[in-house]
């Protein structure tokens, strides 16, 4: 017995709030009713991440979409839908703006992802390079070593506006052109698989869901540029990724599409790969030129840049892996295709990771141009627990806080540096009241500080110094004077720090004195943290007008901090107290809290 | 394999491409897809694996075909398994333990009926299909 | 404590010589040293440094600036918590804190019985399980401080 | 080949410079500073402390600018960034000021800023840009991370806790000196500069020719500071203090009391030594006459009669050390002969105590070297002891000489000019050119062709081929139709080529393509030694070269065995022959053997 409907409702949080609970119980009241119960399942689903619009109801093997569904709405859906087979127009979700996204994008209306990168995993067989020649893998190669010239592979990629998605955002094309103009030789063309950001693993993904992609889109730059050698620069603690680049290369070689002569074209390209040992400074380009060399991976002074003088002093391009993704796409697609994707100065999609206080953390793509807004709560499904969202964070140690007051900034580059973040390599972390900004602060410049190479001084002290300034000031003992000098490092960091990881390490900084200072001036005057942080700042307090005098709290109290006679409200002693907690946990009466 | 010129190429990818849709669509094959990237692995892609394989064999289910693929991203709901079955819509399930694994081969595969609470929706459309 | 020296294994001796005509090739070599012996012992840094003819303290500027390759054993399990920003903002730290406690042991060192070591990592990439902790290789996700015990104790049952 | 030539703009001024020129030497054309801290001409730009950048003025992207040039919102480090045709560069504004001042008071803020105590106050660059900038306060907290000093060589002491990490030491160690010693160790604000594996110095590579503590800009390396056991043998009134001063000291000496950099002071110096309290004072150049027989008569000896070619000069003991270590196979090379230093010392403690009826266990003889590894010389093994006692008690650099003078109030400037004493003091212009590349090299030629040939001199006493700054000479030079085959080798990075090219000729099994090889570890050969006063760089190099050459051309003498004193040493007291000459004295005194040694030498 099979049915012969599905009604999906979705049961994320959101939606159910919404009263998706309620729409279910309508569904199987009105199904029963028209005798349909046994041809029509209903399921309560995951979320189906459009919780804006929730509750939303889906319908399959149709596959048609309803946003806000009520209670009320249910009998007509069962009667005109089911019954019938006429779609309910009405609920749908808001047909022109549909219309108009699938006409410039050819998104389908629900869905807010759309996936270049990202095409082939969760599709493929990884390990299969059959898998990936079905899906047009390999296609690009074809035409770009028989049909195209190294300029007009170039010229197309300039076209495309594709830019380089590991931080800046340089164009690739000129990256390529660059490299390209540099006399013939022996080039290489590099890919950063070093991803470092704490809190992003878009490129670990794309490897291990879909490593072919990387080694076509290598192989056409190789063409492009000139280079017959590549390496694949990875981080050494992706040990699935490495085996999954490991077999892919191994197939594609014995199928001719990587080494000598590749399909008969008289074009050779080899692929090595080569680990990073756990050094985020290895990100930087020419650090990570530093490290495929076997040396310490100390960034050096730009100019001479890579393409011109790279690894071994030949001209190497750098691509991450995000964007070599991109590449055998345009090439398919054509760069026309791409340039309608994104905003008119960023181009095509980004994968975001996205983590933090958010109801479905994952690996997102949208196009450029989408808010903060729909990545967070349309696709995030909003915050965890029924928290309030208080900032984003982009582009990790280097990008900066993000607060509500921009969450329908469309994402691209030059808007996000705009407001003072960047947006980085892809991680996107969301923060609630819970999370104290100074503290965020803290957490990434102690990353910065750890990772930073030591090789300049305005890094290596500059970030040190910051980092205990905003120690100080998250152990009550901060004063006003230290915004100054946090903002004076701050600046010196930025203009003569050497490499881009020193130039932007303060930036967490600056973007949270920038829309947050009335939290650090809580910290250094008020002594107070809003969000419960910083332990040494907490105050726990007994309301006497709760307290019964049960003398619980005082008994559970590990430092003897808080005193009162029986049946008389307690008080803590502030000295004394080591902000453990236990009292407001003990505390029947909810007399005790802490702020 | 021997090395390919341009036209195995193409032959291959056409035969390739052939062998694909028919699983998608005369429907003849069930097919279970394992997401197996770090996080689903991490969160027990592997352990769904093996319960998959064994309720498939406990059920002398011949017709199954099982195999992995990469993250699609839905890491909230790790282990992620896509299951498509005959007459019925492909559906991804979320947070499919052991448990849920064996409810997908008895309740799912042999008893044509979708699991409460565990569906997921793919995230995009495929940008490889579309024209 | 006398230590035992470690001697080079044939398969690496092998491997180190097929990489020798290569490039750049200080870093994959000691990634396989690592492999090999859990760390980089002192006396099989001086065979690679001939072998190769780098020089010693090339080789151990490169060792102390990479967080991947460690001087000294880790212990038979190695704790290693994930400190992304996903796993800080959900309470890494105070993962770390609690197995620093419990095996008494600080950041980067070992019980004094070998078993344990603890280690603070860059993200993982799990960051749907936050906060992490990988043992040899096991995930354990969505962590609190209270699960800490029983993970020691379910590593110390296996010996 | 003619350089092309290029223009920019530096601060509104239009500058033109060769192409491949630094932002920094091009302003340095313009008559603009642009400070620095971790550059040194020397050395490849590190580009570390961010102290030197400049802003550049770029084409605005707005078009509402009409090209109109606005500041680019990156700074430029100036030490390693190319100067480029149609640039536009400010090198000083408010902005840029402060972001240096900023830098500073950061270094500033991890350092232990103990000027007083510091052997580098007054020579420190820290310090002096510190002044330059008129910090009067630090704003952030001091934070010095202590690390306990490495004193375990002789020659040198690594004080990490006054380290700004520019990496001068490391650069100097692995690419002039080709020693490897020195690494950065560790990342971030944990590294250090240290040996690998976590040895001291002594167990490294280390062969101490201490150019590191030459090109550190602050106090982190220095040489090991023996003037308080000087001071104390002064004050023993048991002792018979003598003192030899090295070739190098004379023409560096000066620097120290504002003198210019060549300035010849040898007089002043043997004065000053006399009011310190010293009773004789002695001149190397004398024993490095006394080097040029023996070393002469060997290279002769194994020249006619085919003994192991080439021969390597013996005199740079950080030369020897490295050789021990990483040259093992060439100790056959090696000339037996020890250095001036150690003969004279021998010869002062036998000969002369003979002559003048003194005790040789009651004599303390202190030689001022422009050298730290001399300080490990004198025990670096029992042959150093050839009179039943260490030979030479202390060794003190150029520099630990200055400060004894400045503490002994002695107006340096405006001594006298004195002579050295007998029997060990006087030297031919040979004896002084040891002090440059190429000197004893040059001093051998013109003893070893009179010897030969039995000629008075030689056509030209100057052989200008084994002079200069190139890093390796290489000459053949005609006596009298026997044709000598000579390299000449300074700044221990460029030997490597030379020792390999003799391994190639081993292997090939034909005659080696040099007969005669000199080598010194220091740039420059003994005037730009490690113990000279700091900050050299080739322009000083050049001055004290020149200074060198002066004192050689005034001298009525220039060929080694017409000094009178040694002809007297050999008649008197060596049996009138050296050491190849199978004199058994001169062999027992002024002779050495040489060993294999481990690169690192580990204790445990």
């Amino acid at each position: 017995m099979a049915y012969e409907s599905y009604v999906l409702v979705c049961g994320g949080t959101a939606c159910c709030s919404g009263g998706g609970t309620t729409v279910v119980e309508a569904f199987k009241k009105e199904l029963e009713a028209a005798g349909l119960k046994d041809k029509v399942q209903v399921v309560v689903t995951g979320c189906l991440g459009f919780c804006e619009q929730g509750p939303i109801v889906k319908i399959l093997p149709q596959g048609t979409f309803y946003v806000q569904v009520k209670a009320e709405d249910v009998k007509e859906i069962v009667a005109e839908h089911l019954v019938k087979g006429r779609v309910v127009q009405r609920l749908c979700y808001d047909p022109e703006q549909a219309k108009k996204l699938v006409a410039e994008a050819n998104i389908p209306f629900y869905q807010k992802q759309y996936r270049i990168v990202l095409r082939n995993c969760g599709i493929i067989d990884p390990e299969k390079i059959e898998d990936y020649i079905a899906r047009d893998g390999y296609k690009a190669i074809e035409k770009v070593l028989f049909e195209m010239t190294p300029e007009q592979v170039v010229e197309e990629i300039l076209k495309s506006g594709l830019r380089g998605r590991g931080g800046a955002g340089f164009p690739t094309g000129m990256k390529w052109k660059f490299a390209q103009q540099q006399p013939k030789g022996q080039k290489y063309m590099v890919c950063n698989a070093d991803e470092g950001d704490p809190g992003a693993y878009m490129d670990r993904s794309t490897l291990e869901g879909d490593p072919h992609s990387i080694l076509e889109a290598m192989t056409i730059a190789g063409y492009a540029i000139g280079a017959s050698k590549g390496f694949i620069y990875i981080r050494a603690e992706y040990p699935l990724a490495i085996e999954r680049l490991q077999i892919a290369i191994k197939q594609a070689h014995e199928l001719g599409l990587l080494g000598d002569d590749i399909l008969g074209s008289g074009f050779s390209f080899d692929i090595e790969l080569r680990f990073g040992a756990g050094a985020f400074v290895c990100g930087e380009e020419t650090a990570l030129l530093q490290s495929i060399e076997g040396n310490r991976g100390m960034p050096k002074p730009r100019p001479p840049f890579p393409a011109v003088k790279g690894l071994w002093g030949r001209p190497t391009v750098i691509n991450n892996v995000e964007t070599l993704a991109n590449i055998p796409v345009i090439i398919n697609k054509g760069a026309d295709w791409f340039n309608k994707i994104g905003t008119a100065t960023t181009k095509g999609t980004k994968v975001f990771a996205l983590t933090g206080k958010v109801n479905n953390s994952g690996l997102i793509e949208v196009p450029m141009g989408t808010t903060l807004r729909e990545i967070i709560f349309d696709i995030g499904g909003g915050i965890r627990g029924g928290h309030q969202f208080k900032a984003a964070q982009t582009g990790g140690p280097s990008g900066g806080i993000i607060p509500p007051q921009f969450l329908d900034t469309p994402i691209d580059y030059e808007s996000l540096a705009k407001i003072g973040s960047i947006m980085g390599s892809g991680g996107l972390i969301v923060m609630d009241e819970t999370d104290c900004v100074v503290d965020i602060a803290k957490f990434y410049l102690d990353f910065t500080v750890d990772e930073s190479c030591g090789k300049c001084a305005p890094c290596r002290i500059g970030g040190r110094k910051l980092l205990n300034y905003l120690n100080k000031i998250t152990d009550g003992r901060g004063t006003e004077d230290d915004i100054k000098q946090l903002e004076a490092i701050s600046d010196a960091m930025c203009k003569a720090s050497l490499c881009g990881l020193g130039q932007t390490a303060s930036n967490p900084v600056k973007s949270t004195l920038k829309y947050f200072m009335d939290e650090y001036m809580e910290h250094i005057k008020d002594k107070k943290c809003r969000a419960g942080k910083c332990s040494k700042l907490i105050q726990y307090k007994i309301d006497p007008a709760k307290c019964k005098g049960c003398t619980m709290c005082a008994r559970k109290c590990p430092a003897a901090a808080i005193s009162g006679t029986v049946k008389q409200p307690h008080a803590i002693d502030q000295t004394k107290c080591i902000k453990c907690g236990q009292c407001e946990q003990t505390c029947k009466f909810g007399a005790i809290s802490h702020g | 394999m021997a090395k390919l010129t341009l036209e195995d190429l193409r032959r291959l990818r056409g035969e390739k491409q052939k062998a694909m849709e028919m699983r998608d669509a005369s429907n003849k094959d069930v097919q279970v897809i394992v997401g197996m990237g770090t996080c689903g692995i991490a969160a027990g892609a592997k352990d769904t694996f093996t319960a998959l394989v064994n309720a498939i064999s406990d059920k002398g289910l011949t017709n199954v075909l099982i195999r992995q693929t990469g993250c699609m991203g839905l890491c909230h709901s790790e282990p992620t398994v896509e299951v498509v079955v005959p007459g019925m819509p492909t559906v991804i399930y979320g947070n499919v333990d052991a448990a849920t694994a064996k409810d997908v081969v008895e309740k799912h595969i042999v008893g044509h009926q979708l699991i409460d609470d565990k569906i997921l929706d793919r995230p995009s459309i495929d940008i490889v299909k579309e024209a | 404590m006398s230590k035992k020296l470690e001697t080079m294994t044939p398969e690496l001796r092998a491997f180190i010589e097929e990489w020798k005509a290569k490039p750049g090739n200080l870093i994959m070599v000691l990634h396989r040293v690592q492999q090999t012996y859990g760390y980089i012992p002192r006396e099989i840094a001086i065979e690679t440094s001939k072998i190769l003819d780098v020089p010693l303290a090339k080789i151990y500027g490169v060792i102390t600036f990479y967080n991947f390759f460690r001087l000294q054993k880790a212990g038979k399990y190695n704790v290693q918590v994930c400190l992304g920003t996903a796993c800080y903002l959900r309470g890494g730290d105070d993962i770390i804190k609690e197995f620093e406690r419990q095996l008494g042991v600080g950041l980067n060192a070992t019980t004094d019985d070998g078993m344990f070591s603890v280690e603070a990592v860059r993200c993982l990439g799990c960051c749907g399980l936050a906060p992490v902790a990988v043992i040899n290789g096991e995930v354990h996700g969505k962590l609190s401080s209270k699960d800490v015990t029983g993970i020691i104790k379910q590593y110390r049952d296996r010996g | 080949m003619e350089t092309e030539m290029i223009t920019l703009e530096i601060n509104g001024k239009t500058v033109e410079v060769p192409k491949g020129t630094s932002i920094l030497n091009a302003a340095k054309a313009a008559h603009i500073k642009i400070p620095t801290l971790c550059y040194h001409p020397d050395l490849r730009a590190g580009a570390s402390c961010g102290i030197c950048v400049v802003r550049q003025l770029v084409p605005s992207r707005n078009p509402a600018d009409n090209g109109r040039l606005v500041p680019s919102p990156k700074l430029l480090r100036a030490c390693c960034t190319e100067a480029t045709a149609g640039m536009h560069i400010v090198t000083h504004d408010p902005d840029i000021v402060q972001v240096r001042k900023t830098v500073l008071e950061l270094i500033l803020a991890n350092h232990p800023s103990d000027c007083l105590q510091c052997p580098r106050s007054g020579s420190c660059e820290l310090q002096s840009i510190a002044a330059d900038f008129g910090i009067r306060e630090i704003p952030f907290p001091k934070e010095v991370v202590h690390h306990e000093p490495d004193k375990s060589t002789p020659s040198i002491v690594l004080y990490p806790d006054k380290c700004i990490k520019c990496g001068r030491c490391a650069e100097v160690c692995q690419e002039m000196q080709n020693v490897w010693a020195l690494e950065f160790i560790g990342r971030g604000e944990k590294t250090v500069m240290q040996p690998a594996a976590g040895v001291p110095l002594n167990e490294s590579p280390c062969i101490k020719c201490g150019q590191c503590s030459a090109h550190c800009p602050v106090g982190a390396i220095y040489e090991n500071d023996e003037t308080a056991k000087v001071w104390a043998a002064l004050r023993d009134p048991e002792k018979t203090c003598l003192v030899q001063i090295a070739p190098a000291v004379r023409v560096a000496l000066g620097e120290a009391f504002g003198l210019e950099p060549g300035a010849l002071t040898t007089g002043k110096i043997y004065a000053a030594l006399r009011m310190l309290g010293f009773d004789k004072v002695f001149d190397t150049n004398f024993s490095a006459d006394v080097t040029i027989m023996e070393e002469g008569t060997e290279f002769i000896k194994r020249f006619t009669e085919g003994g192991t070619l080439p021969l390597l000069t013996s005199c740079c003991p950080a030369w020897t050390d490295w050789m021990e270590k990483y040259a093992p196979d060439f100790t056959e090379n090696f000339s037996s002969a020890k250095s001036p230093q150690q003969m004279l010392s021998a010869l002062a403690k036998s000969y002369w105590a003979d002559k003048n009826g003194v005790d040789h266990t009651k004599i303390h003889v202190t030689s001022i070297m422009p050298c730290t590894a001399k300080k490990y010389e004198i025990s670096r093994d029992e042959n150093m002891s050839a009179t039943g006692t260490q030979d030479t008690d202390v060794v003190l650099t150029t520099r630990e000489l200055a400060r004894m003078i400045k503490a002994a109030g002695i107006d340096f400037n405006d001594l006298p000019e004195e002579k050295a004493d007998d029997l060990l003091g006087a030297y031919t212009g040979a004896g002084t050119i040891f002090g440059v590349t190429g000197g004893v090299m040059e001093a051998a030629l013109r003893t070893a062709y009179c010897l030969i040939t039995g000629e008075a001199q030689p056509p030209s006493i100057d052989f200008k081929e084994v002079r200069g700054m190139e890093g390796v000479k290489t000459a053949t030079i005609d006596i009298k139709g026997t044709k000598v085959n000579i390299a000449v080798a300074h700044q221990m990075g460029n030997v490597e080529k030379i020792i390999n090219e003799i391994r190639e000729d081993r292997k090939n099994g034909v005659k080696p393509r040099y007969d005669f090889i000199e080598v010194m570890a220091c740039r420059g050969g003994c005037i730009g030694g490690g113990g000279q006063p700091c900050l050299a760089t080739d322009a000083v190099r050049a001055k004290r070269t020149a200074g060198i050459y002066t004192d050689d051309e005034k001298s009525t003498l220039r060929m080694s065995h017409l000094n009178p004193q040694v002809q007297a040493l050999y008649k008197d007291y060596l049996d009138g022959k050296t050491g190849a000459q199978g004199g058994e004295k001169a062999h027992h005194l002024l002779h050495t053997k040489y060993h294999k040694r481990d690169v690192y030498q580990f204790k445990a």
